[in-house]
């Protein structure tokens, strides 16, 4: 419980109720898009580098079993995602493959203040973790993409989709932050620490706030979209949540590690998921899947879910 | 100098769909065009780019013949499933034949 | 592809005036509207945007009526106080009833 | 609401023409412009501009000799070397005679 | 006397005259308008927060005084404005007010200004400085505007304005740092202190580039408003700065925080102000009162003010 | 040789390949133009106050002769290119002015790269270097324009030019801070340091990464520009660095000192030459010039100029 609290003492978490409130009261606070654009690029840039400095003295066999673990639940989620959609939810098969890509893909910013998170607590998770999260982010998107074209000859533009998402900015900053900081090593990561570490908590503040104005805009159309997309925003993330914490402890993780993975894993994607499917399944609902990951999952997430995760993975792992 | 008569096509679309777009009117025979960043509003509300509402405007000075083997091509492409709105307007220009 | 004549409305304003204008053209009965961040020099030197000069350029494609009902009340309301310029395009749109 | 029937001159040209456009307008007598930055493809590829392809689009609304005498100077001056189009459209302006 | 030497070596002030020539001999320098947002967002959410953070610290009873001084000196200080403009320098009406409603209100640069000339000379103010800015940034828009509506039913859109400055982004940045940074308390905050609080100063380097700029292309209109207008930009800070300073002390305020008080009370708004005159005076010259506050008063706070207040506080109640 | 792989263990140098390499698989990833300009801000600026902090502790003597060496070389260089362009290349007389100018010029990018290089293995140059770059920056531009005057009387703009380059951005920002830097001094720089010293590696990276993509579109180019420039590319500034280095030693330069002198005379101007000769020579094409200072030049300094120059005075010097 009262790590429940720490969280929302957090000044993360409040600069994000603070941009949903200054939407709220028509406040003309605006963070400049290029600002938005630049504190992203230096936060997956900043993650990527720490996580391939950390690569550099990481044994290989510490993290195939994650590894092996990342991409299966990668497999997993969306699939999960599609069934509740489409069985229990009746959506039709493009919307149910729409929004199951986004919950096959991975929030990097949840997964960043997840990290924060848990330093803050004082229980860093694995360094490689980052690695994890470049390898989370294509194959749901590619999973879920794949299923109507087994029901419907449809003529999406697939492979566009996918270019889209395999040379996405995020894949490339973090992929290439890792090995840059993998090539680099701690000694030459040394010069660059202070502006890539220093600054990233405070950093992340800034940018909780604009995804806290934006994440306001979608709380209007969460009337339009009904109390199932509700539910299934925040019960799908504690399941998938859940399954990660057990497969992420299976797989060597520790709690912190699991608690991190589960974030991660739950979380539902809100940059390379919605351009992919808007490409390859036009016909989805834009308002349906960026209002279930970015006005229902990531609120959640950010508020309770990574505290919850902390405190499941303690309960089952510590 | 001398002017002459052509067509400025104006697109105002997702951005999404601006790499789509360009590589669309330059395959119709345009021989140049402007991209400008907008924002706007109308029957589509929700944008999948990180702000919503944000747009590019692009515009192609084209001879009558590109010009409706653009529109007619962006319309049937994009109208059913896109945020776009599509005019063209009849410009004088300088040294046109550049263009056509 | 069957094309519509319709209006281009234009008008350049301070950025100060950006909403009461988007209220006012919705208002008078446009369904839709492109913004564009320029920057302009006219008659009138100083605005008070922290950046001198920062305009707003907002165009609106209507029908005739609603043409005239916006750029009346817009010189009625603004012209005598604000900086502001509008003018009216002709223009042949794609799917033009959407827009009247 | 009266409106005079007069011209919108467009250039959209290099942005490090920029200020030499401007005086060139000034000069030839337009009352005001407007100016959009902008990116574009033609038949020039490079830039100097840090960044290739950025333009910057200047609109003018001027009476017709103005308007000539504006596309004759820029025409002459810098299409030979220099990435520019210009073009030219009739627009209706509300307190026209403002801009003459 | 050294004091305003010490300002004078200070790189925020060079930086400001730094800019101010760049623009007279017609550099290309120019710091993008997304940048320059950026910063604002900033520093204003940084004093905030560290403001919230000391508030958190504070007994209530230290600063019910202060608050109470302020309030009382935001709906002073425009009426001064007012009557000086309007029987001694003979402006109409709503030009009177719209000046007064900028003197009435602050200019949270200058206060920046001032807190770090503090610091620098090693003797910094309260804490809970920045709750007082946010505090004195409304009332004397407010009681300017409502002047012209005694003389003339105008038909001033007043409402719009005020709705415009309560929402506007320096109050929810100030007030939302201030409650974030309360809540956080000392502890929170210990990791995002690094990004607001080291490089604090530096950003300010910047942003006073950039105002110097801007306050360049003011100058320009100098000769426009006349000698009265200069005189009044350089005497109204200095005699509202003079009855901060006593009211400030006597409220209890520190020396370095009388000193602080009078820099931000003598201070003329040029954001929150001129959009709400704008809105509600539209027939008020822009030249006029941006001139005033932006091109005269502005400078000298920063170069001769802050330091003047400082002296003329620690004369009074060192 | 083993200076050399340091070289490419530095994240600097990654980025830039990082870049590159986006490009070339047509990754969205972009830097937000205002963030560039934004970034070349900050560093010009930073390395302008720390400059100016060191002069204001440096003897005049000492630095008197490293600026005798920068102004003759400032005049040497661009006429040695123009010989080579000219009468090897067999280019025409503008083409090869276009292109002298630049490499009469300097890149402050390679200015700064050196300095960290120097820094990163433990052997920082003199503190006054930076404002021998403000000194460099003008003469080779001036030199290279006015060569086709004396053949052809031609009706280039040079004046509109000069003016341009003179109160260019970079000039301004880094005589500005310089100024900053030497009148504030190391106790008044202190407040600043951390926003201007502990960052600029870090920052240097992301401008790199954009420098990277910028670069890559220039290599389209290299098929267009043929072999000749190729070489032209690498052979100049080895050429230049080697005389750099000599000079500069005899100048009274430490190793590193003279390193880092040859990597700025080395080096050919992207920002300041370019918008020069556009204007002064309209009839140069863009496409040469760019291509053979940024695309060429400028890679090969920064991935094996620097070091090579470093392992040259050593021998020379050391
Ligand atoms: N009537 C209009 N006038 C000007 N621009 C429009 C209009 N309607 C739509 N647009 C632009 O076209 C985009 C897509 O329109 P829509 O497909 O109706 O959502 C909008 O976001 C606007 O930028
Ligand atoms: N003749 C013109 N042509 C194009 N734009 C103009 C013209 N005159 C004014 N503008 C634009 O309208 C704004 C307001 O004009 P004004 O009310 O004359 O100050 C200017 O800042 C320009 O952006
Ligand atoms: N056909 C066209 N339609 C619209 N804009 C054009 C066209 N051709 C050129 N432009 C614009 O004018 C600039 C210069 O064109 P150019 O001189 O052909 O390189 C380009 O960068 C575009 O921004
Ligand atoms: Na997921
Ligand atoms: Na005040
Ligand atoms: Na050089």
């Amino acid at each position: 419980m009262e790590s429940l609290l720490t969280n929302f003492t957090s000044p993360i978490v409040l600069a994000f109720i603070l941009g949903i409130i200054s939407k709220l009261v028509k406040s003309d606070l605006e963070i400049p898009e290029s600002i938005y654009k630049a504190i992203s690029i230096y936060l997956l840039l900043a993650i990527g580098l720490k996580g391939g400095v950390e690569l550099s003295t990481t044994a290989f066999a510490d993290f195939i079993w994650p590894v092996v673990a990342t991409i299966f639940l990668g497999i997993l989620t969306p699939i999960i995602a599609y069934v509740v959609l489409r069985y229990l939810g009746k959506l039709d098969i493009t919307n149910s493959a729409g929004i199951a890509a986004h919950y096959g893909s991975v929030s990097a910013v949840t997964f960043i203040a997840a990290i924060s998170y848990a330093e803050t607590i004082g229980d860093p998770p694995e360094g490689f973790m980052p690695a994890l999260v470049a390898l989370l982010e294509v194959p749901g998107i590619i999973v879920a993409l794949m299923i109507p074209q087994l029901f419907q000859s449809s003529s999406s533009s697939l492979k566009g989709a996918l270019n889209e998402v395999v040379t996405g900015s995020s894949i490339v900053l973090l992929l290439g932050g890792l090995v840059i900081g993998y090539l680099a090593g701690p000694v030459a990561f040394e010069p660059v620490k202070p502006f890539f570490v220093n600054g990233f908590q405070g950093a992340l503040v800034i940018f909780l706030l604009e995804l806290g104005m934006i994440t306001a805009r979608r709380l209007g159309d969460l009337k339009e979209v009904g109390f199932f997309l509700l539910g299934f925003g925040i019960a799908i993330p504690i399941l998938h949540g859940f399954i990660a914490i057990v497969i992420g402890l299976w797989a060597g993780l520790s709690v912190s590690g699991a608690s991190v993975f589960a974030a991660m894993v739950s979380s539902g994607s809100y940059i390379a998921a919605p351009a992919a499917v808007r490409i390859a399944l036009p016909k989805a609902s834009p308002t349906l899947y960026l209002t279930a990951s970015l006005g229902i999952t990531f609120p959640f997430n950010i508020a309770l879910g990574i505290p919850l995760y902390y405190l499941i993975a303690t309960w089952i792992g510590g | 100098m001398a002017l002459t008569e052509l067509f400025l096509v104006t697109i105002v679309t997702e951005r999404i769909l601006r790499d789509d777009i360009i590589d669309l009117i330059k395959e119709k025979g345009a021989k140049g065009f402007t991209i400008t960043d907008v924002e706007g509003v109308g029957s589509r509300g929700t944008r999948v780019s990180d702000f919503e509402g944000k747009n590019v405007k692009i515009e192609a000075v084209v001879g009558r013949d590109v010009g409706n083997a653009i529109i007619d091509s962006v319309s049937e492409k994009y109208f059913e499933n896109y945020a776009v709105i599509s005019y063209v307007t009849p410009v004088k220009v300088i040294r046109g034949d550049k263009y056509t």
